[in-house]
């Protein structure tokens, strides 16, 4: 039972690896950014699984929500506000000394990680503490009429980890979104404020 | 009397300092009392202590201090003083001619402008010689060493709008400085050689330095290359002629009778270490004699009356350093004495001519003033056959006790003699020179000048008159036994201070043994100088008086005459030889060097900064992706070096 | 006395820096800063009659904890010992002074002069009462910058060049400096003066310790500024206004040797001994080749500021021949330049103000229009030539008396530097004073006035007191003498080696460095203290039994 | 060998390098400033995805809420980001990063 459903996994672990991989190559690689776009969701949605499958939920939908909903309806927005035209080709840099150089720096680069990975095999697994994720998602809330409180599951645990242990960068998170929101305004906006 | 002591070194800081807080606003008369008293009452107290000291029976060193002055580790130097026979003397002279002087002073700068600022200076001098002669320290006549040096160049530079006069000044300050540095090295290696500064413990350590009997000559070298520059000996005679630029009192005071005088003084009083000997002393009176009759031919031709006095003294104080390097110290302190007398006497009769002639100074203008002046022509012949070494005047026999030491002096003692003689018949003929084209002559005075020709004011007779007796007899006080038995109260007087010295000396076996001079040869010897000094006036008197040679102009000298009226052209050559070689090795220094090579070298290090960024800057395309790959090479090589040390 | 007078008087010019703002006549601005100039001068002043002059250690101590105490070590600690006391007080001093000389140099922009020279004060009163080596950088780094500010605005015509090269300079230095500190910190835990000071050496290797004290000296040495490293100086003196060039060289020149003295010497004594040969021979260059290149100077501040080169250059000469006389000559001598230079550099501005111009030529004959100018000029002209009866002589011939018995030949050398010294300030003094009026325009200077007189008297009066009664100024000195001396001895370097007994198997006695109040026992014999180190230029002194004075003589003979 | 839902743990990890890289080729060849702008977000998410990795592998639930952070982040990036590139538009007519060169001096 057990193998069975890790070969099942696995399976859709390939898929949407396949999926991640194959979207983000069109992302980079198609000339039109209304199609990059479109493909950009699809690894979203692609990643998405991933984290399902790693039983993070909260996470999972949050990618889905978030990512593939809010933020690339606002890229996909822009896209058409901008009303931007295909492009003849695919635009990249002219110079072939350029070309050569980022090629190389980039290999290098995923060379560099592949090898680490390698490294990381047998990261070494902490005792359980007070946010555990695996087997069973559990955070230890204190006690209430002598008997410990529990939250239970992926998603209590994370909600809990967040409003206690992790409240102030919580809450700066929540003035950075406010300063990014006031910001966006400020700078997307016309000439106007300019001339005041 | 003796208790009173410290005033006579106070009293005259004392009157310099209130004629220079107020010398604007103080009038001449008042500023010339204090300046006069600050002078005159030293000297009385002087003239008490001298009989109250008993110096006749008294070994014993009065002591006094005022105050601690430098008090570091061993080093203890205090503004003390030392009354003693050597220094009583010295404060007799620079407190008596002073007093003249000072007198002297209110007659002749009369209506001048500075009159206020002179007598400061003059008072300040006066300060400085005292601590100069009186203390009890070699650091405090050091002060009082470099304060006369001051004193001198403000005096010479009196006149500091012109040129020459601070030209002047600077120079004598240099030159004076080259010395003092071989004065303050002497210092410095005695400190540390003995351990003290204090003459009393220099006799006391004197024993003990047999092992040192060579480093005690480099010591006296050092300390007589001070007295070279202070008493202009040869090779730094030149500031004393130049010198001359200053008021007359100044060159009779200071340029004569005390200052210049000072380096035999200095010598001694360093006895201990000079005693100690044994071939310094020989270089100290071959110098002396050197430049006795160097200075002396270069009298012969010059025409300004005071530079004529000026080479003069040079040559007589090469006669007294003469004196000391034969370890005659007592001849030397006596010709000292006699020539402060003669020389003070004869500049200020100078000076009075000067006066007279409204600040003509050049022979060539003068002629028959006998007529004129008869208080100051009698007085200045007084000081001229004194300094020609005429018997009976004191010249005489200050300069012979010195010919006959030398003469007998070991080893290169008559040649020094022969040189000795030499300047004596120089001496003798250029002073007459002077005597006879100023005094008698033909008249070759401008008539503006004659109208207002006239004997100069009491202030100055009377310090005339009273120096001219000192110089007619103050001979007396030493005389040779073969001329009627014999006086020798200046021995007597000195042998408490030079002594204990003496006595360690013989006790090295350093003091070689003199020539035993018989009666006869005694005799042939004083015959001889007053014969050649007899010999030079009368050729003096052919050429000036009966045939009325007078110099001619400037540019009309010839051959030896000019290279003698240009001083050897020793001025120029150390003008080229010195001067002018460290202001282009300065000018080089401060051009090349300091701004090509030193500023250069830092500029040089900016400009390799600010060439290399002028590459690197071209990095910095503004392009982001450029940017961008620039984090990814970084991140490269972060992670690389994680990788690595991890691994 | 509050336990915080140090702090009080440092931070007492902030007072200003807070009021001036606020302020709108340019007179109130001028009066405010003298008021509170002098105030921290005064203020200073009892510091000298609370001072006990028997002891050798950090007084009017003043500590806090500042940075995290238990995980830093670092505190705010402040104290002075006999030679920082001085300097302090001289500095509030300087300031007062230089604060009423630029009364109307100063025309543009009175404010901010003003605040620059406020803060000033506080960097240069802090870097002398600094008793922790990180507080000391604070300072020093503070210092710069006001500093820089008053040279690149209120200075001459090249006066952004000046100002940056003067920058850069120090900053080099002080980089190095900083790496120092830094490694000291976390090699020895700890950058309290006196705890280094007693330091086991052993934990810092050779090299280290030739690294570290070349970094201090280095930083120290831009700053005096040894020989190869004073082309800042000249540019910086030329272009600063008057009240910029009296600080420089009254107090800020100073630090450097500040530091050789409490830092560099005693932190590293081996290496110091080591290499002091090196040091007295770039002293005697700096001596000669500053005395050199002020002669052929046109430029009168230049040529004073090349003499700074030369006259201080008798200061580190003096500390580094290790003899009582050199040293206490070398302190007093920081002392001397600070008042003599700093006068001569007064009486320039002075002048400049009537003139607008320091070019040489363009005077001449002066003294007949001005003669009150021209009689400070010349005492203070006399002072910097080292007259006996002056201040300079006191400190040049106790130097050159101690660099005489640890090498003949440099000390001779040194020696010829008082003859340079002599010719450059006379031949200034001839051109800018004497000879015949020859510019027209200076017919109609005017004298100095009231405020101006009054300015420079109280400086002549240190002149001569410095000269004849040094003592009061020495009994400070003497305390920092002997720590100075007992820090840099082989008693005190054995002690520090890290050894607990001698090759005979004896503990070895810790006489120097129990604590930093031990190194203030009395001084020995140079020969004992430096023994090998003493080079073989030195001179050996006669017999013991002759340095007896002539009174126990006396009493010997007696019996 | 770590396992997480029984795949290894250098499987996640690869897969996150593969779209780094790939978004990192995005970012540095792209002259287009919108596609910039995805690439970006793919590099985040890769960044995201080694969180959880270790997140889960560690047992340690502060990963996830990074994660959350991130995206947060992400999102305020992105209105800044495209705010920008509006404005840029608005001023060049150009998204392309090569026309923009505004970084020099």
């Amino acid at each position: 039972m057990d193998i069975d459903l890790n070969q099942v996994s696995f399976i859709f672990f390939l898929v949407f690896a396949g999926i991640v991989v194959g979207a983000s190559l069109a992302v980079i690689l198609h000339k039109n950014p209304v199609v990059s776009a479109a493909s950009l969701v699809l690894a979203f949605f692609g990643l998405a699984g991933v984290y399902a499958i790693m039983n993070a939920i909260f996470i999972a939908t949050m990618q889905v929500l978030v990512y593939a909903g809010a933020i690339m309806v606002l890229v996909i927005f822009v896209v058409m506000l901008l009303s931007l035209r295909e492009e003849t080709h695919l635009e990249i840099w002219k110079n072939p000394l350029k070309q050569a150089m980022i090629v190389l720096f980039v290999l290098v680069f995923l060379g560099i990680i592949i090898s680490a990975v390698n490294y990381s095999s047998d990261i070494p697994k902490l005792p359980p503490q007070n946010g555990t994720s695996q087997p069973d998602y559990a955070y230890n809330l204190g006690q209430k009429e002598g008997l410990p409180l529990v939250a239970k599951g992926n998603t209590a645990t994370v909600g809990a980890a967040t409003f206690l242990e992790y409240l102030l960068p919580f809450e700066l998170v929540s003035v950075l979104l406010l300063a990014a929101v006031i910001g966006a305004v400020v700078i997307a906006k016309r000439d106007k404020l300019r001339n005041l | 009397m003796l208790e009173l002591f410290p005033l006579i070194i106070l009293l005259p800081l004392l009157g310099a300092f209130i004629n220079g807080l107020f010398y604007r606003k103080m009038p001449n008369l008042v500023a010339a009392w204090i300046g006069n008293l600050a002078v005159a009452i030293p000297f009385f107290i002087t003239l008490g202590s001298l009989f109250a000291y008993h110096p006749m029976e008294n070994t014993v060193p009065h002591l006094f201090t005022l105050f601690e002055w430098i008090h570091v580790g061993n080093f203890q130097v205090d503004f003390a003083y030392q009354v003693d026979q050597l220094s009583l003397y010295m404060t007799l002279i620079i407190t008596g001619i002073g007093s003249l002087i000072h007198l002297y002073s209110v007659g002749y700068m009369h209506g001048e402008e500075g009159f206020n600022r002179f007598f400061v200076y003059l008072n300040l001098f006066i300060f400085s010689m005292l601590n100069l002669v009186l203390g009890d320290n070699l650091v405090l006549m050091f002060l009082g060493w470099e304060g006369v040096g001051l004193c001198s160049y403000l005096l010479i530079g009196f006149d500091y709008h012109k040129d020459s006069a601070a030209n002047a000044g600077m120079k004598a300050f240099i030159t004076n400085r080259i010395g003092d540095v071989g004065f303050a090295v002497g210092i410095f290696l005695t400190y540390w050689y003995v351990g003290s500064v204090r003459y009393v413990d220099l006799i006391n350590a004197l024993p003990y330095a047999l092992p040192y009997k060579e480093i005690i000559n480099w010591v006296a070298l050092a300390f007589f290359i001070g007295a070279i520059g202070k008493s202009a000996q040869i090779p730094l005679y030149v500031w004393l002629p130049d010198a001359m630029a200053g008021p007359t009192p100044v060159s009779a005071l200071i340029h004569a009778a005390t200052m210049v005088t000072a380096g035999v003084f200095m010598i001694a009083r360093l006895n201990p270490i000079f005693y100690a000997t044994t071939w310094a002393s020989d270089y100290i009176a071959i110098t002396g004699a050197v430049t006795a009759l160097f200075a002396a031919t270069i009298g012969l031709q010059q025409t300004d009356i005071k530079k004529v006095l000026a080479y003069s003294t040079v040559s007589q104080l090469g006669y007294m350093f003469l004196a000391m390097g034969v370890g005659a110290y007592t001849a030397g302190m006596f010709h000292l004495m006699t020539h402060a007398f003669f020389k003070a006497l004869m500049f200020l009769g100078s000076g009075s001519v000067i006066h007279a002639m409204h600040h003509e100074q050049d022979m060539r203008n003068m002629g028959n003033l006998k007529n004129y002046m008869k208080i100051t022509w009698i007085t200045f012949m007084i000081g001229t056959l004194a300094i020609a070494g005429i018997p009976p005047f004191s010249g005489f026999f200050s300069k012979d006790l010195i010919l006959e030491k030398a003469y007998s002096h070991h080893g290169i003692g008559p040649i020094l003699w022969g040189i000795g003689i030499a300047g004596a018949f120089t001496t003798a003929f250029y002073m007459f020179r002077l005597v006879f084209l100023t005094f008698y002559g033909e008249e070759r005075i401008d008539v503006h000048v004659k109208k207002h020709l006239h004997e100069s004011p009491w202030q100055i007779t009377v310090p005339l008159v009273l120096l001219a007796v000192g110089a007619a007899f103050a001979g007396f006080l030493q005389v040779p036994h073969i001329l009627g038995g014999g006086v020798h109260i200046l021995e007597d007087f000195f042998k408490p201070v030079f002594e204990q010295s003496l006595k360690v000396a013989d006790s090295w076996g350093i003091t070689k043994e003199p020539h035993v001079i018989s009666e006869s040869t005694e005799w042939i010897l004083l015959l001889i100088s007053v014969g050649v000094a007899g010999l030079g006036i009368f050729l003096s008197y052919n050429i000036f008086q009966v045939k009325k040679t007078v110099p001619p102009k400037d540019e009309e000298f010839q051959g030896m005459a000019k290279v003698l009226y240009n001083k050897y052209y020793v001025d120029e050559i150390y003008d080229s030889t010195i001067i002018q070689p460290v202001m282009q090795i300065s000018d080089a220094l401060a051009e090349d060097v300091d701004q090509k090579i030193i500023d250069g070298s830092v500029l040089g290090i900016g400009r390799f900064f600010s060439g290399l960024s002028s590459y690197l800057r071209k990095l910095q395309t503004g392009i982001v992706g450029d940017y961008a790959l620039y984090i990814v090479l970084g991140a490269i090589v972060v992670v690389f070096f994680l990788f690595y040390k991890g691994a | 006395m509050p336990e915080s007078i140090l702090s009080i008087i440092i931070f007492s010019p902030i007072v200003g820096v807070i009021i001036i703002p606020f302020l709108k006549e340019d007179t109130q601005v001028k009066w405010i800063s003298l008021l509170v100039t002098f105030f921290t001068f005064i203020i200073s002043v009892p510091l000298l009659f609370a001072f006990n002059v028997n002891s050798s250690e950090l007084q009017f101590i003043h500590r806090v904890d500042w940075i995290l105490k238990e995980n830093l070590m670092i505190d705010y600690y402040l104290g002075l010992d006999g030679v920082a006391l001085l300097l302090f007080v001289l500095t509030s001093f300087l300031f007062f002074l230089s604060s009423a000389a630029s009364w109307t140099y100063i025309s543009k922009r009175i404010k901010e002069f003003h605040i620059s020279l406020l803060l000033l004060e506080i960097g240069v009163l802090g870097v002398f009462a600094a008793a922790n080596l990180v507080l000391f950088y604070v300072f020093w780094e503070l210092m710069l910058i006001p500093m820089a500010l008053l040279i690149g605005v209120w200075g001459g015509e090249r006066r952004v060049y000046a100002a940056v090269k003067f920058f850069i300079y120090t900053m080099a230095g002080s980089v190095l400096m900083l790496a120092a500190i830094l490694i000291l910190y976390f090699k020895a835990n700890t950058v309290n003066i006196e705890q280094i000071s007693t330091l086991d050496l052993t934990m810092f290797s050779k090299e280290l310790q030739l690294f570290l004290f070349f970094a201090f000296a280095l930083s120290f040495a831009i700053k005096i500024p040894v020989f190869p490293l004073h082309t800042w100086l000249p540019d910086a003196h030329t272009e600063a206004p008057t009240a910029g060039s009296v600080i420089l060289a009254g107090v800020l020149l100073k630090m450097g040797t500040y530091g050789f003295i409490r830092f560099c010497i005693p932190f590293f004594p081996v290496i110091s001994l080591e290499y002091k040969e090196v040091l007295m021979i770039l002293s005697v260059i700096g001596i000669i080749y500053g005395a050199l290149v002020a002669m052929v100077q046109s430029d009168a501040k230049k040529l004073i500021a090349y003499s700074s080169v030369s006259h201080l250059g008798f200061c580190t000469l003096g500390l580094l021949t290790f003899t009582q006389e050199g040293v206490m000559g070398g302190m007093i001598q920081m002392i001397n330049h600070g008042v003599s230079t700093g006068m001569l550099f007064l009486l320039i501005g002075m002048i400049y103000e009537r003139t607008h111009t320091r070019a040489i030529v363009d005077y001449g004959g002066i003294a007949k229009v001005v003669p009150t100018f021209s009689i400070f000029f010349v005492i203070a002209m006399l002072s910097s030539v080292g007259l006996p009866g002056t201040n300079g002589f006191v400190g040049e011939f106790l130097v050159l008396l101690g660099t005489l018995k640890v090498n003949v030949v440099l000390g001779i050398i040194a020696g010829t530097g008082v003859i340079w010294a002599a010719g450059y300030l006379l031949y200034l003094t001839k051109r800018l004073l004497f000879g015949e009026l020859t510019n027209k325009e200076n017919e109609l200077l005017s004298d100095l006035n009231t405020r101006e007189s009054a300015i420079l008297v109280p400086l002549v009066v240190l002149i001569f007191w410095l000269g004849i009664y040094p003592k009061t100024f020495m009994k400070y000195l003497e305390p920092s003498v002997r720590v100075y001396l007992n820090s840099a001895s082989l008693q005190a370097i054995e002690e520090r080696s890290g050894k607990k007994y001698d090759p005979e198997g004896k503990p070895i006695a810790r006489n120097y460095t129990r604590s930093y109040k031990s190194l203030g026992a009395s001084v020995s014999s140079i020969e004992n203290r430096l023994g090998p180190y003493l080079g073989q230029y030195a001179i050996v002194n006669l017999k013991k039994h002759d340095h007896t004075p002539q009174k126990e003589k006396q009493e010997e003979r007696e019996n | 060998m770590n396992l997480i839902s029984g795949i290894p743990v250098p499987y996640y990890l690869s897969l996150a390098g593969i779209m780094f890289t790939i978004g990192m080729f995005g970012v540095l060849l792209r002259r287009n400033a919108v596609v910039i702008f995805m690439s970006v977000e793919l590099m985040l998410n890769a960044v995201n995805l080694v969180f959880i990795t270790f997140s889960k592998s560690t047992a340690q639930v502060g990963g996830e809420v990074i994660v959350f952070f991130v995206m947060a982040i992400a999102a305020a990036e992105a209105a800044i980001g495209l705010a920008i590139v509006i404005a840029i538009h608005r001023q060049k007519k150009t998204v392309h990063v090569d026309e923009m060169n505004l970084l020099k001096w």
